[in-house]
């Protein structure tokens, strides 16, 4: 069957998509970090060897990106909250969707050297 | 072929049908047979609103809107029907309000009421509140009421079903003959009564405020079976549309103190209506129009046209009173109603005739006789409360309280009677006028024969006729006709074939359109909606009297149209100069 | 979905004959129809206000998650060098003090369960079957509960001279 | 009072007057589905003269009427009130009778399919049982209790006022076949069914909100919407359909109507 073409949904709908796959990978990242913290049960050699590969630069560069899907996730699922709760939620839904985006990307950008220090440092020293 | 047994069955879902339903579902078994989603029905384009002397504004009575009915249809009116409907009236707009219609408030929280065409205090003294009103989305409301209420009762909907027959046997009504659009498959309803509900023929028109549904099916329907149309020639032109769409600005807009302006900005209503001046009734208005238009006053490079002036009320009132018809002008023409006048010229709008009924929404297949099991309400019936113009908001006001008795009427016959045993091979006719059409290897396109229909309709059957123009109209109906005979379809199938049954719409206009141009000739008098310039005064020696329309079939096969006429029940009202 | 759009665009006038396929009437066998259509029977009221208290909580939960989660990744991720300084060490001495060791139970118990509510959701949208939905939903809530005690246990039963 | 007060033309008027009627040339891409004919759906594309500002049903007849008479929709009043034509336009829900060419890039090739999520009959024609069967379980009929008064309930300019946005619902189902929930669970009641909840939810005169509410509590019910706003995009009578579905979710939570 030849495909529909893709609904052209708005900020609404690409935020939810956002919100969504976020959600997602968010979840499956606790899944993951509750199994390695549970290493320190094990013993603290394990644990810190799992804690490693975190140290890895394409896992740190991930971790950026983790800290990007969880901010957006926070913010924009306070955004929700406020559609929701707030009488004019859904009026300004679409201000609220770009002042999200705005602090995201303000916040995006000083996590920036804080979250990849590590991986910065391994490569250009410091 | 399937066939099916209900007591009553109701033809089509608008306001008429479904009022009749919601009555009649509760009384006996009862089908309704609508060729759209109930909800899709036109009764949802009303806007203005629904007369009712209901008094919450200021002093009124049912007597004086029965005047205003009688004197606005040109004393055409069957003046006991007219008492009826406006006496109903009040109930009829309480029953919906208690429905659960959400009309516009009062200050005190009372349904409120404005101003419309022809209704005036006292007979005529002045203009008056008396319509009811849900913003300018009164018909939406009505039609969401009355199918909220039809969910209510669980009233048994075929939607898409479109009747194309009507089974009379030994002179009773014994059920009617439909076609499912989703399949192709016929259908026989065996019935004990039948209610006509389905809706106008505006649709002969090319410049109209109708629906491109609204094609007259009933009306052909019954015609076909020998049943006579009633005063088929009064056809409503609504001062308002939208100049070349048709597109309805309702005359609540003018209640609401809009102003009509010709091209020198000129209020010209005040010459032609001292009193009402732009409320005046609605043939008077679109015959200004077109008088100014001739006159050479006409706006716009064509001078076509005239304007709707909405720019001197404020704003808030727009929103509050007149959102969709504002909407409207923003929408389709791109302009601001705030700022800027609305282009406007006269559109077809309301078929005053009919199949004819009495006050029980019995139809009557000659002057005097019904035909037993058989109703109609609604615009495809001719009580005739509307005689030879109808006022505005009365048609609302008409499917409820006819569409309520004759649910009422249909349901009683129903319980009192037996089935009437189906004619043989009660589908032929439909079957061979499907067939016909699927298999016909002719050269003629619908939308070609419709299109010249609308056109000579346009030129020569409007606000002015003359007997040349309606003669000119005559031969074209005429010739039209015999090219049908040779119309092809495109579309073979037999799921939604829509290209079919628009076939078999234009059949049906050209039916009627001819009955209209027939009847429209025969008169040679002006009166109401029915203006001839070469007979500019009405007659009423001669003409005070219904048209009955007959469609004889000679012996060939060949068609013609029997003329005969039915006196005009007069109670209070002695007929008068009509001025406004 | 695997035929390309573009072969199939044909010019007008020509494909629609009306004449069918020839196999009596397919209509019924094709149609392009969505999963689970709603149907006269499809109302089976719950009673219960389970669905709405799972909203709220989603709301509720959310909202403490963000000082939570932010705190968290704020002091894990970015003070003190980063992840760089992560380590056993560093583990213990966190939960050293019942304040974190609160803090890490609740945000792990609500990021949780708002996580699995949340996959809950997203099942509920794309699984068509019953059957697989009732499968995932299990497979969910047995790795949610997997998760929560193990950490609950992790956190409680942290020895920090392992 | 006759006054000349028609001499401020704006050119959006004088525009409209002059009556521009330069055609253009515009392809419209149609997703054709006849199972009588091919199990799958086609794209067919057809070629023709339109004025900008006529609208896409203009279009949709011109080519049922000049070039293929088989292609089959659904329409009536052709401006917007009977809720006949929803269709997706350029991959948005919109009333073809209230599209005009020269708003969707007519540019290009204007892609026109059946609304998604509710079964496609033939062309753009779908199913529309399901959606209305939702509409009915939410009993859009008022709901009263005791005696009938004898003239009209009395209801406040401001109680009116209340539930005015979602009288409007014309039951075109754009926005329930917009809504990414119910494309996927179709036993979602949709947002088209919320709002007819809401006209009688938030009604002074109506007795049956709680009953209303608690049908609306159902796992299929108001929880089931993500807030997408696709819905409120759609919706071709400007409703605030969001709006209305938060409020019958507050309702819902605090139990005040
Ligand atoms: C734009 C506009 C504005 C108006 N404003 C006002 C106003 O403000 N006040 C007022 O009083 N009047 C107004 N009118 C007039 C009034 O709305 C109509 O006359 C009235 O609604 C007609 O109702 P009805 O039930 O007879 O027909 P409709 O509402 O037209 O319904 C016809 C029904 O019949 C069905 N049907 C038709 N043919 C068949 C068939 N062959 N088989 C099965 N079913 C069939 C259709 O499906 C439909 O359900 C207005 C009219 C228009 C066009
Ligand atoms: C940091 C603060 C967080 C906030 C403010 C927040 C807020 C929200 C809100 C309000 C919703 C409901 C959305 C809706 O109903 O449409 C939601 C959904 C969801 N959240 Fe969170 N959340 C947060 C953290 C998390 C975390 C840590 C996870 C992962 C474990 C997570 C996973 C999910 C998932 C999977 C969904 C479902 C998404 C969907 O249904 O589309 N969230 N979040
Ligand atoms: S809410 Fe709007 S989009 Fe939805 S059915 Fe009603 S009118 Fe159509
Ligand atoms: S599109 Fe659907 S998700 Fe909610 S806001 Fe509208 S119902
Ligand atoms: S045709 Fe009536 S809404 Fe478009």
């Amino acid at each position: 069957m030849p495909a529909g073409t893709l609904y052209r949904g708005r900020e609404g709908m690409w935020s939810w998509v956002a919100h969504r796959v976020t959600g997602v990978l968010i979840f499956f990242f606790l899944f993951a970090h509750v199994l390695d913290t549970a290493l320190v049960r094990v013993s603290p050699e394990a644990y810190d060897s799992v804690i490693a590969t975190y140290k890895v630069w394409l896992v740190n560069l991930m971790e950026y990106g983790l800290v990007a899907a969880i901010l957006f996730h926070a913010l924009n699922g306070l955004r929700v909250v406020a559609v929701d709760f707030w009488a004019k939620g859904p009026k300004y839904q679409k201000q609220m969707l770009w002042t999200v985006v705005g602090i995201w990307v303000v916040l995006m950008g000083g996590a920036f050297y804080p979250v990849l220090q590590h991986t910065l440092r391994t490569w250009f020293g410091g | 072929m399937q066939i099916h047994q209900y007591d009553t069955v109701i033809v089509g879902a608008g306001g008429a049908g479904m009022r009749a339903a919601i009555e009649s579902t509760q009384r006996s078994r009862t089908a309704v047979l609508t060729k759209l989603y109930p909800t899709r029905s036109h009764t949802g384009a009303a806007q203005g609103g629904m007369c009712a002397a209901l008094a919450n504004v200021e002093e009124d009575n049912w007597e004086w809107h029965t005047f205003d009915t009688v004197k606005g249809g040109d004393y055409l009116v069957d003046q006991d029907a007219a008492e009826i409907m406006c006496k109903e009236a009040i109930d009829a707009v309480l029953d919906l309000e208690k429905m659960g219609l959400p009309f516009s408030r009062t200050d005190q929280g009372r349904i409120d009421q404005r101003r419309f065409g022809g209704h005036s205090r006292n007979h005529g003294e002045a203009p008056v509140r008396r319509s009811c009103y849900a913003a300018d989305r009164t018909g939406h409301m009505i039609l969401q009421t009355l199918f909220q209420n039809c969910v209510k009762h669980g009233v048994e909907f075929f939607n898409e079903f479109y009747v194309l027959d009507l089974l009379i046997n030994e002179g009773k009504t014994a059920g009617v003959v439909a076609y499912e659009l989703a399949t192709g498959e016929i259908h026989v309803f065996q019935a004990k009564a039948v209610v006509f509900a389905s809706g106008g023929t505006g649709k002969m028109f090319k410049v109209t405020s109708n629906a491109h549904t609204l094609t007259g099916d009933g009306q052909a329907v019954a015609l076909r079976r020998g049943l006579p149309l009633e005063d088929m020639e009064f056809f409503q032109f609504h001062p308002t549309g939208i100049w070349r769409m048709g597109i309805l600005l309702t005359e609540g807009a003018r209640g609401e103190g809009g102003i009509l302006r010709n091209k020198d900005g000129e209020r010209f209503m005040e010459r032609y209506a001292p009193v009402m001046k732009d409320l005046a009734s609605r043939d008077v208005c679109s015959r200004a129009i077109y008088s100014e238009i001739r006159a050479g006053r006409g706006c716009g490079p064509d001078g076509d046209h005239v304007y709707l002036d909405l720019t001197h009320l404020p704003p808030e009132q727009l929103d509050a009173k007149l959102p969709d018809i504002t909407e409207f002008a923003r929408t389709y023409l791109g302009i601001e109603p705030y700022t800027d006048p609305i282009p406007i010229q006269p559109t077809a709008h309301y078929a005053m005739g009919g199949i004819p009924t009495n006050v029980e929404g019995e139809v009557l297949s000659n002057n005097t006789d019904v035909v037993p099991g058989l109703y109609a309400a609604g615009e495809v019936a001719c009580v005739s409360v509307h005689g030879a113009n109808r006022l505005g908001t009365n048609s609302l006001l008409d499917i409820n309280v006819f569409g309520r008795r004759a649910g009422i009427a249909a349901a009683a016959y129903a319980d009192n009677h037996d089935f009437v045993e189906l004619p043989e091979n009660p589908g032929a006719l439909v079957e061979a006028l499907v067939e016909g059409l699927r298999e016909s290897t002719g050269t003629e396109s619908v939308a070609q024969i419709r299109k010249e229909l609308q056109e000579s309709m346009d030129t020569n059957v409007s606000v002015y006729r003359t007997g040349k123009t309606l003669q000119q109209a005559v031969e074209d109906v005429t010739a039209l006709k015999e090219r049908f005979k040779n119309v092809a379809i495109q579309d073979k199938g037999s799921r939604y074939n829509t290209d079919l049954l628009e076939a078999i719409e234009l059949g049906n206009l050209l039916d009627l359109a001819e009955v209209l141009v027939v009847s429209a000739l025969a008169r040679e008098e002006s009166r109401g909606g029915h203006y001839r310039e070469d007979f500019p005064t009405r007659d009423d020696v001669k003409f005070m009297q219904h048209t009955m329309a007959y469609r004889e079939v000679a012996e060939d096969g060949s068609t013609s149209i029997r003329l005969d006429y039915k006196p005009v029940v007069q109670t209070r009202y002695q007929p008068m100069e009509r001025k406004y | 979905m695997s035929i390309e759009t573009k072969d199939l665009v044909v010019p007008s006038l020509q494909a629609h004959t009306g004449q069918g396929l020839g196999t009596g009437n397919p209509a019924e066998a094709f149609v392009v129809e969505p999963a689970r259509a709603r149907t006269k029977k499809t109302p089976r009221r719950t009673r219960t206000n389970f669905e709405m208290l799972a909203w709220l909580f989603m709301r509720l939960s959310g909202v403490v998650l963000v000082v939570l989660v932010l705190g968290h990744l704020l002091i894990n991720l970015m003070l003190d060098g980063g992840v760089s300084k992560i380590s056993f060490a560093f583990v213990a001495g966190r939960w050293a003090s019942p304040f974190w060791q609160m803090w890490d139970l609740l945000m792990l118990w609500l990021a949780m369960l708002h996580g699995s509510n949340g996959m809950r959701t997203v099942i509920n949208d794309y699984a068509e079957k019953d059957a697989t939905r009732l499968w995932l939903k299990g497979l969910l809530g047995v790795a949610t509960v997997f998760t929560v005690v193990l950490g609950t246990l992790v956190i409680f039963t942290f020895d920090p001279n392992i | 009072m006759s006054t000349p007060t028609v001499e401020k033309h704006s050119a959006a008027l004088d525009a409209v007057e002059a009556g521009s009627t330069k055609l253009i040339n515009v392809t419209f891409r149609i997703r054709r589905f006849n199972p009588e004919e091919h199990p799958d759906p086609v794209w067919v594309d057809y070629q023709l003269e339109m004025d900008p500002k006529e609208r896409v049903l203009d279009a949709l007849n011109k080519i049922k009427w000049e070039q293929d008479g088989t292609l089959t929709y659904r329409r009536s009043c052709a401006h917007g009130i009977c809720g006949s034509d929803a269709m997706r336009i350029n991959g948005r829900n919109r009333l073809a009778c209230k599209t005009l060419i020269k708003d969707v890039n007519p540019e290009k090739p204007i892609t026109v399919e059946a609304i998604k999520g509710l079964a496609v009959l033939k062309d753009l024609i779908v199913d529309m049982d399901p959606f209305f069967q939702a509409y009915k379980d939410v009993m859009p009929f008022l709901i009263t209790s005791g005696n009938e008064p004898t003239r009209e309930r009395l209801q406040s300019q401001a109680d009116r006022e209340r539930f005015d946005d979602t009288t409007k619902c014309i039951l075109c189902a754009a926005c329930t076949s917009s809504c990414p929930v119910f494309w996927n669970d179709g036993q979602y009641f949709g947002p088209a069914a919320i709002v007819n909840a809401h006209r009688f939810i938030f009604d002074s005169r109506d007795e049956g909100a709680e009953q209303r509410l608690e049908v609306l509590n159902d796992r299929e019910g108001v929880w089931r919407c993500r807030t997408t706003f696709n819905c409120s995009e759609a919706c071709p009578r400007g409703i605030e359909v969001t709006k209305a579905i938060q409020e019958v979710k507050r309702a819902l939570v605090t139990r005040r109507f």
